[in-house]
């Protein structure tokens, strides 16, 4: 991300939003074999619920600026999901779009993204090393604001994801089976890591090619 | 006070919310058999998609159908069903999301007791402490 | 061991029983959506006409369609499930009732947690255990 | 009961299940109605499908000796009532019929009773004083045991049964009601005040003909 004053602008919403439909649908199947390992099998169904509900509204959602535009999608998720994931994943873009200016830069998006990743945290009544989506979540979070640079945080993502295989879940569904999580990669780490490199991948791109 | 189904409007409401919508549905069958029409209830069950999940907007219909100034008092099973009853307070909002509560209970005894309590008159307070006795550890 | 069923036949068995053949069937979706075909599951509701409550002989139906030597743990919603359970035991008698265990825990969250502890391979004393943790206080 | 050895004939047990399953039947209603007040309203539907049950197998049961007859009885409860009083009253018959000499004096079936009821407390996990069947089940036991009149018994049963009303209930549906659950019958003693004194009736009967 670049270290100037940046808006999105609705066609970029638009092609941010096909770009993580498009992740997702690819990799719902490998996202479901997660949640089937140490869960009820559904994550990959119901994220491609919850993108596939965003891109079908992607015109009225984008017409919005861009802080009410992460907003709806956020509750387009929260409406569309149907498991734990929804409320998460949907207080994740609903706190970042009320925290974000309309202009900003990295360092307002750190500061912003910060705060969305702890309103998932309050939403799940959980914390980092129960092995769920906020073990990838705060390390970008620390990412970004150390100022890395969009690749650096894309690898902090998959590392990160990586690095809940060892854990033991303390939360969701997961935490049933005890010892017996530990050993798979869990299936909402999986998610955010293959978001946020969608997300820096479209970013790359853009910076290229401008 | 909603006339129709007479004192009821009175009394707390109760919502049923399961992943399934069987577990819902016969929970709700439970309950009316211990409390006839004296209490109102609502139930939902599934995702969007109908599988096994929770409905944001399904949950929020079902508070708003059995809604009283008395309050609901709402039981949920897993997880996911219980953040999404959060979420679904967050949308409606306040002052009447204050008035409803998600009872830490198991959801078929949770709300038969619940629901026997609301019958009483009790308030949300007690129908909710009622639910809870019940309560994992 | 049951060759049929790959290795579940030594995992312990599951029998759901609800006065509500819906909550009890809705269970097991939900059971088996967590476990998928790795424990033996069996559920029944619903009186001797159908109506809600239970059947002592469903119940023996049920707990004999998932017997194995690893034994059986039984989640039972309100009172007359648990008391024909406990009947279901006695009239399959000696020895395997011994290996039939009712849980003091909650119907739909007791028989996730139960089921999911016994897809690991746990004894019958631990999924028992597990499910109690959820038990009411 | 005469204090002399009694042996029920085949007829006599034939004639005892139709007496009770006519009481049933025609208190069915009221049973119910007690079970709406405190409870799920089913009382008089389950006891009506057990005696039912008894009656339609009536032949079969009463070819056995007394004892066996009782527990046989006792079995068809416990199979078709579908509710907490199946195991309840099949225990009270099955125990009966398990503690009974083929032949016996008002003694030896006081004994019997009291064991019956016994096992009822442990079956239910109760005690007395939780406003159940017990409640009028050790009343009518303890007359036995005094040797009181057939007529005394009943009408020990009819009182202990009223006797209920005020009380609170620990034990079954009716305990989810708290302090509301006084005022009211319970239904279980009903139905066993019912039973008491429909044998009382039929005994009384016989001993007037013979
Ligand atoms: N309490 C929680 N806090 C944070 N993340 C959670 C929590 N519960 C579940 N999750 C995340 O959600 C993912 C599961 O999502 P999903 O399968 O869609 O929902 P469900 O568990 O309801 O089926 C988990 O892999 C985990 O990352
Ligand atoms: N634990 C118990 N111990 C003794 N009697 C009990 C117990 N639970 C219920 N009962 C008796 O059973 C009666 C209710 O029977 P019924 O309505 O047929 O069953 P259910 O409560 O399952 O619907 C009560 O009125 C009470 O007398
Ligand atoms: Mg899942
Ligand atoms: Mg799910
Ligand atoms: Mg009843
Ligand atoms: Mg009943």
């Amino acid at each position: 991300m670049s270290k100037t004053m940046t808006r999105l602008t609705s066609e970029d919403m638009k092609a941010l939003i096909g770009a993580m439909q498009a992740a997702i649908a690819e990799n719902a199947e490998r996202l479901t074999a997660l949640d089937q390992a140490i869960g009820d099998g559904d994550h990959g169904i119901n994220m491609k619920r919850g993108f596939d509900a965003i891109a079908a509204d992607a015109d009225a959602i984008c017409d919005k600026p861009t802080p009410q535009a992460l907003s709806a999608a956020g509750m387009k998720l929260v409406m569309s999901v149907g498991g734990a994931s929804g409320p998460l994943f949907g207080t994740l873009f609903m706190t970042l779009g009320k925290s974000l200016p309309e202009d900003f830069e990295c360092g307002a998006f750190a500061d912003a993204f910060a705060k969305a990743v702890d309103a998932v945290a309050a939403r799940g009544k959980s914390s980092a090393g129960q092995k769920t989506m906020l073990d990838v979540l705060y390390p970008v979070s620390d990412a970004l604001a150390a100022g890395k640079s969009v690749g650096e945080v894309a690898a902090v993502a998959a590392e990160a994801a990586e690095a809940t295989v060892p854990m033991e879940a303390k939360r969701g569904r997961a935490s049933f089976l005890g010892e017996r999580s530990i050993g798979h990669m869990d299936p909402g780490s999986c998610s955010c890591s293959l978001l946020v490199n969608t997300i820096a991948a479209w970013i790359s791109a853009k910076e290229h090619a401008a | 006070m909603d006339k129709r189904k007479g004192t009821c409007g009175m009394n707390v409401g109760i919502v049923i919310v399961s992943h399934s919508p069987l577990v819902a549905e016969g929970t709700a069958q439970m309950v009316r058999q211990m409390v006839g029409e004296e209490v109102r209830l609502a139930w939902c069950g599934g995702d969007p998609d109908g599988g096994l999940g929770t409905s944001v907007q399904a949950i929020i219909d079902a508070m708003e159908s059995v809604w009283s100034d008395a309050g609901v008092a709402v039981l949920v099973d897993l997880g996911g069903a219980e953040s999404n009853s959060e979420m679904a307070m967050e949308v409606i909002g306040e002052p009447r999301s204050a008035r409803i509560r998600i009872c830490n209970a198991p959801i078929v005894e949770g709300a038969v007791m619940a629901a026997t309590e609301a019958a009483g008159g009790s308030s949300l307070a007690t129908v909710v402490a009622t639910a809870e006795e019940l309560s994992p550890l």
